[in-house]
């Protein structure tokens, strides 16, 4: 422990200069500010916070629509007054698509910028190569997308659907309108696997049947092998929980192998205007994707949102899509929740386990947000919202055939309850005891 | 016994005989030369001796053990070293440094990471530099040595596996007159003291040097004796006259 | 996981089945390791860069469809001659130089690559692209319980033909002879009059021409994008290494690697299936290090 | 006589060894904990540098398998520093075998309760996994490219098996243990000075062993077998045992790397067994000079600090500057910077032989 603090003290490289700013407070919120500290946010001086995407590389065909979206929602905020008065500037950082490089750059951002808070991360993979330092740190860390949940961590607050909201509508729409019989196909890794023992969940309730399971390697492009079983067993619907690439090849092929959407549709989670546009409409039409969001949703703040971002210099890529807008949401989420914790605790008393505490209950009305209204959670700090499923059309956007009556909870340990209750300030067991940070 | 006897020995490829039950002794302490026309087998019995290939049928007896189907680097431990026709030195370690891996006292990698010696202090190292006559060129990294010095630095490692017998395939190939005369003292130096058999295309230089010689032809023994009686030996004329004038190198 | 999850139970039509997948399988392997096989038998570079190569030829059909309207079955052709010439000058540029170097040519290759998929990138962007098939290439054939896409009946085709051609360029032609002289011994054919240099030149353009139709081929079944071609590299080089960098060698590696892939990912999953095949491999490669057939070695 | 370059003076090598590491260890005193935990970064991937110059620089062995070894013993102190912070009551297994249908700790996991038997399976099972396929390669005498080949697919075995076999590794996703790894009383904060002099003084003794043992006799035969394999045979040496050693040494000393990698980021996955990582190391090694222990570890901290440094000002030219740069080095400096150095330095004192074939015939080793 006294490693710990040595370092930090070090660390603040105005050590000496601002100890004197963060010191005569009485009410310490945080071991770093006793230490002497300055403080994370000052009134009137930028509120730096950390932007970190991967800009090149693979990833950031997906992850440069997530760094130009959180640009533009600052952009905004700072517009129409930044937060109460005081702008917000955005640290941007390149994790070159290289898990190892958002590891280095989270804590070049914390350590070195000293960032209040980061938003980051499109896949799992990087989301926990992330993590230990946003731990040891008590930092806050947005993870702006959908994940498999199970996870229950005190610095985390993501504004993407879990595993089990995802297809909380989903399946039972595809079995009333295709049948029981479903295919599910996944990318092989956690996420796919968590969202289909979800999604067998949901089957199991509506008297679905899994007639086929497979999984293809992350970036694999071959889907004749699953294709010939598919033929074999003659599903109504495939589930597919495939990413990336892969996604695009999956759909390709649908149609190459001769299958008719219409008798047997993919119903996928993640499907969706941007890997449409990737493979090409022909290829799309006809199959279902569920998420909370679509560049078709018909709302006002929705059209605003679709005409104003793409009409700015971050629009280049034509399209609004569901991981973009889930990422845009993470910003206002963190702008309410510094707020509540300015009036809470003073400029000087904010540090990012405090925003990251009061932002439970976080509420986002649809006057700011396109996809409608959406909370968060003050348990596991995950998005409560509604899921609706599009079906593709000929042009490549989406038409809503359906919209969740209500709202949907986040429940990361919904398939797991033997293994307790994720709550604020960590996973309350069976037995009693309180394990934090639990991933 | 001989120091070295090959028994029947043959080497076959599917359709293609090279050596065909090929018997031959060398008596400890013997220069026994190896002639023949090109594709005679001379280097591929050098090569079965040494292990480098395996044979087909026979088997090669060595200072009293049979050495059929060892490995090379067993045969080379037992007191077999091998000159290539194509000098086969180190060629970006220096002359020393050559010398220094080709005393193989000790075979074992883990005593070798112990061993920071030079060589100088060992058995015969200035003995060896001499005979060659590389001491000035000690230094001097391998490739850039001319082709004689390459002949001699790898005569040199030889000597310095301290073997029982000593192969040497054609020591003389590509040298000049000078270079050959003085690899020929070389010769006149080491005869006596250790057992050597040579492959050798130049008559004067085998004439110079050899106390008996085995001559082969098409895989098969053709005669054997001293010089004398081989130079007017009428089958051997024929072969080699037939096929490289006079006998003398070309 | 019970076994039963784990293993689809056996029933013949879908194996039959399993086993014609198999063959569109080993003709993506095969035709991915073509080039390689040219290159790698002729000259042994070892070209990291072939799976660039591919990707190359996958955004020159991408290029031509997209800008200038060619039809996709002429984009084949021009892939082969775009591909052709980049490989030409690397040869010329880079490789020629690194001969007396064989492990250096594979890390040179390997910058060239890096080079190649950043340069793409810079020019198209990092998305995925695609290319469009003609309409009688988007259907599936059925015959009795068989069933294959016609993309896939084509790549088929495409692959044994180009088998063909390399075959009868090799033995059939004057380049063939010049080619194969070189491979033998290049001391010996340069006494004959024949310049290496450009024997090697040739043969280079050419296995990278052949990659480029390899890419054009792709793009008709999946997305393009920059680094598309890595996942390539190792395969194809074990179709080559397998087959002991011969041309009919590599045909049945790849064929046996395909069925292989095809059988075992029918009974288990695709990744386990890829570890499975590599251990293979590199087993069989520890017992045959030459490959499946190689020409009798020749000692000195 | 032997050699006027000072470069090959072993006094003077040793006394840059001395003068670098010294000067390394009072980093902590000038810089943040951030750019600390930076160099200790580049600490590790110099030991990996340092592997491959000494199997393929000095051995001839050119392995593009060397992210075997640091995959698989990262993995070791990922399980080793996850159980450390499970709980055999409450919280017996990570939360990630959850989703694989796993009640209770899988048999594989058990050993890392104890952490200084993870520690030491860590180390020994990648050395060992070296050793076999080392003794099954060189014992075949698959030599040059084959080499390349067969250590490339193994990788790519281990990358399918660590990404397949989720309900131990957790596939893509990787382990992250939550907490700094915690022995002998010692919490090993990934941002403290004492991480870093860990990750030092490891490198210290890698590159200083492997320096020894290369100005050993065994170094010389080493690197006779890479001249000419065969010609060492008919010396009386067993090639393949020389070969399997080194090859085993290289393993080792890229499990330590793997060990200290993961103290410093605490994260595990796939991505340390991909191919273009451990062709990454080749490429360090390269440019630093292979032919140079200290050359290739100044290649891994160039390379790597460029491209925290440098490549961020050139974000998407940055991947085509290294490719060229790594083009121009292999084309033309094939002794990278170390043979640069080399050359420099024949300048500096009298009597250097003048050889005009130097650079196509790469003069002799620098150790």
């Amino acid at each position: 422990m006294s490693i710990t603090r040595r370092s930090v003290l070090k660390g603040g490289a105005a050590v000496t200069a601002t100890a004197a700013a963060g010191f005569p407070h009485i009410f310490v919120k945080n071991l770093n500010q006793a230490w002497g500290a300055p403080a994370w946010v000052k009134e009137g001086e930028p509120i730096k916070v950390g932007v970190l995407f991967s800009q090149t590389g693979n990833l950031a065909v997906v992850e440069n629509d997530s760094t130009n979206v959180v640009l533009y929602a600052i952009e905004e905020i700072n517009k129409n007054g930044g937060v109460m008065g005081t702008p917000i500037e955005p640290v941007v950082v390149d994790a070159k698509s290289d898990i190892k490089v958002y590891s280095e750059k989270i804590s070049e951002l914390i350590l070195r910028d000293r960032v209040v808070s980061v938003f980051g991360g499109y896949t799992s993979a990087s989301r926990r190569a992330v993590m230990p330092i946003v731990f040891a740190r008590d930092h806050l860390f947005y993870y702006p997308t959908c994940y498999e949940g199970r996870e229950c961590m005190q610095n985390v607050i993501c504004t993407g659907p879990l595993a089990n909201q995802h297809s909380y509508d989903l399946i039972p729409f595809m079995v009333e309108n295709f049948g029981p019989k479903v295919y599910l196909i996944g990318s092989n890794y956690i996420w796919p696997k968590e969202s289909n023992k979800n999604a067998k969940v949901w089957l199991e309730r509506v008297g679905g049947e899994v007639v086929g399971e497979d999984y293809v390697p992350l970036g694999g492009s071959e889907f004749t092998p699953i294709f010939n079983k598919v033929r074999q067993q003659e599903p109504d619907f495939i589930f597919s929980t495939v990413v990336g690439d892969s996604d695009i090849a999956l759909h390709k092929q649908f149609k190459q192998e001769g299958f008719n959407v219409d008798t047997m549709p993919i119903a996928a989670l993640t499907t969706g205007e941007i890997e449409i546009r990737a493979m090409g409409a022909e290829f799309g039409a006809g199959h279902f994707l569920s998420a909370p969001y679509f560049q078709t949703l018909d709302n006002p703040t929705n059209q605003k949102f679709v005409e104003n971002y793409l009409g700015s210099k971050y629009g280049t890529g034509g399209v609004t899509h569901y991981n973009m807008e889930e990422t845009y949401l993470s910003v206002y989420a963190w702008k309410y929740g510094l707020e509540k914790a300015i009036e809470q605790a003073g400029w000087d008393g904010v540090t990012p386990r405090l925003i990251r505490d009061v932002s439970g209950g976080i509420r986002i009305e649809d006057d700011i947000s396109p996809e409608g209204l959406i909370w968060i959670d003050p348990d596991n700090f995950n998005a409560w919202l509604k899921p609706k499923i599009g079906q593709c059309q000929s042009d490549g956007q989406f038409k809503i055939v359906k919209a969740a009556d209500e709202h949907v909870a986040p429940d990361p340990f919904s398939i797991y309850p033997e293994r307790g209750v994720c709550k604020a300030d960590g996973l309350h067991t069976e037995d009693g005891k309180v394990l934090k940070n639990v991933l | 016994m001989g120091m070295l006897e090959l028994h029947g020995v043959t080497k076959a490829y599917d359709d293609f005989t090279v050596v065909e039950s090929f018997s031959f002794d060398v008596i400890e302490g013997e220069l026994r030369c190896l002639l023949g026309p090109n594709g005679a087998g001379k280097s591929t019995t050098m090569d079965l001796i040494t292990g480098r290939q395996k044979l087909s049928g026979g088997k090669i007896v060595f200072d009293g053990r049979d050495i059929t189907g060892m490995k090379e680097h067993e045969i080379a431990r037992l007191g077999v070293g091998r000159k290539f026709q194509v000098p086969a030195v180190f060629r970006e370690l220096t002359v020393r440094e050559n010398l220094e891996v080709a005393d193989n006292r000790s075979p074992n990698p883990f005593a070798n990471m112990r061993w920071f010696g030079r060589s100088g202090d060992s058995r015969n190292f200035d003995q060896i530099v001499d005979l060659v006559g590389l001491g000035p060129r000690l230094g001097t990294q391998a490739g850039f040595l001319s082709h004689g010095e390459t002949q001699w630095l790898e005569i040199g490692m030889v000597l310095m596996q301290n073997p029982k017998l000593l192969l040497m395939d054609e020591p003389t190939a590509g040298m000049t007159e000078h270079e050959k005369h003085k690899t020929s003292e070389i010769f006149g130096r080491l005869k006596g003291n250790h057992t050597l058999v040579v492959v050798e295309h130049d008559m004067s230089f085998v004439r110079e040097i050899a106390d008996v010689v085995t001559v082969m032809h098409l895989g098969k023994l053709l005669a054997e004796g001293p010089m004398k009686e081989i130079e007017v030996n009428s089958r051997v004329r024929e072969v080699y006259l037939g096929s490289e004038g006079n006998g003398h190198d070309a | 996981m019970s076994v039963h999850d784990f293993w689809t139970p056996f029933a013949l039509e879908p194996f039959l089945n399993a086993l014609i997948v198999g063959l569109s399988i080993a003709s993506i392997w095969l035709v991915a390791a073509l080039g390689l096989t040219i290159i790698y038998g002729t000259m042994g570079v070892i070209n990291m860069a072939h799976g660039e190569f591919i990707m190359l030829g996958a955004y020159s059909t991408y290029v031509l469809q997209s800008y200038l309207g060619f039809p996709f079955l002429l984009c084949l052709p021009a892939a082969f001659f775009i591909v052709a010439g980049f490989g030409w000058v690397i040869e010329k540029v880079l490789i020629r130089h690194l001969y007396q170097r064989p492990l250096d040519t594979l890390l040179a290759t390997w910058g060239v690559s890096l080079v190649l998929i950043q340069g793409v990138r810079l020019v198209f962007g990092g998305e995925p692209q695609y290319v469009g098939v003609p309409t009688w290439l988007d259907s599936a054939m059925q015959i009795g319980f068989i069933n294959l896409a016609w993309l896939r009946v084509f790549i088929i085709v495409v692959s044994g033909l180009m088998v063909l051609l390399t075959w009868w360029i090799l033995f059939r032609t004057v380049t063939g002879v010049r080619i194969r002289a070189v491979m033998q011994n290049k001391e010996m054919a340069a006494s004959f009059g024949i310049n290496a240099n450009q024997v090697y030149s040739i043969t280079f353009a050419y296995g990278a021409g052949v990659a480029g139709v390899a890419g054009a081929l792709f793009g008709a079944f999946k997305s393009l994008f920059p680094d598309m071609g890595s996942g390539y590299i190792v395969e194809a080089f074990l179709v080559v290494v397998v087959g002991g960098g011969q041309l009919i060698g590599s045909v049945f590696s790849a064929g046996l690697m395909g069925e292989m892939g095809s059988v075992f990912s029918y009974f288990t999953n695709d990744t386990f299936a890829r570890f499975v095949l590599f251990t293979l491999i590199v087993v069989f490669l520890r017992f045959r290090p030459q490959g499946l057939i190689s020409e009798a070695m020749t000692r000195r | 006589m032997e050699s006027q370059n000072i470069y090959h003076n072993k006094t003077a090598q040793w006394l840059s060894y001395l003068v670098v590491f010294v000067g390394l260890a009072f980093l902590p005193t000038f810089i943040d904990p951030f750019t600390l935990n930076q160099f200790s970064r580049y600490a590790v991937l110099a030991m990996l540098a340092v592997s491959v110059s000494l199997v393929w620089g000095f051995g001839g062995i050119l392995s593009l398998g060397q992210g075997i070894a640091f995959g698989l013993a990262a993995y070791g102190m990922g399980m080793t520093m996850q159980m450390q912070f499970q709980d055999p009551e409450s919280n017996p297994i990570p939360s990630f075998m959850l989703t694989n249908e796993l009640s209770e700790l899988p048999g594989l996991w058990v050993p890392f309760w104890n952490t200084e038997v993870g520690l030491l399976l860590a180390l020994a099972v990648p050395t060992v996994f070296f050793v076999i396929f080392g003794a099954l390669m060189f014992q075949a005498r698959v030599a040059g490219a084959f080499v390349a080949i067969m250590t490339l697919a193994m990788l790519a075995a281990w990358y399918s098996m660590a990404y397949d076999m989720q309900p131990f590794t957790a596939g893509f996703n990787g382990i992250s243990p939550p907490l700094p790894f915690d022995w002998l009383g010692v919490s090993f904060d990934p941002y403290s000075p004492i991480t870093y002099w860990v990750a030092l003084g490891l490198l210290a003794f890698v590159v200083l062993a492997s320096k020894l043992v290369l100005q050993s006799k065994f170094g010389l035969i080493i690197q006779a077998i890479r001249d000419d394999a065969e010609r060492v045979r008919f010396v009386g040496y067993n090639v393949a045992f020389y070969q399997v050693v080194i090859f085993a040494m290289s393993g080792f000393i890229a499990a330590i790397a793997g060990i200290t990698w993961v103290m410093l980021t605490q994260y595990v996955s796939p991505v340390l067994l991909e191919v273009q990582f451990s062709i990454a190391m080749v490429i360090w090694a390269a440019v630093g000079g292979r032919l140079s222990l200290m050359g290739a570890m100044i290649g891994a901290f160039l390379v790597n600090g460029m491209q925290s440094y440098v490549g961020d000002a050139f974000q998407s030219t940055w991947l085509l500057i290294i490719g060229g740069l790594f083009i121009l080095v292999v084309r033309f400096l094939p002794k990278g910077i170390a043979g640069l150095i080399e050359t420099g330095l024949g300048y500096v004192p009298i009597g250097r032989r003048r050889s005009d074939s130097m650079s196509s015939n790469p003069a002799r080793a620098a150790e």
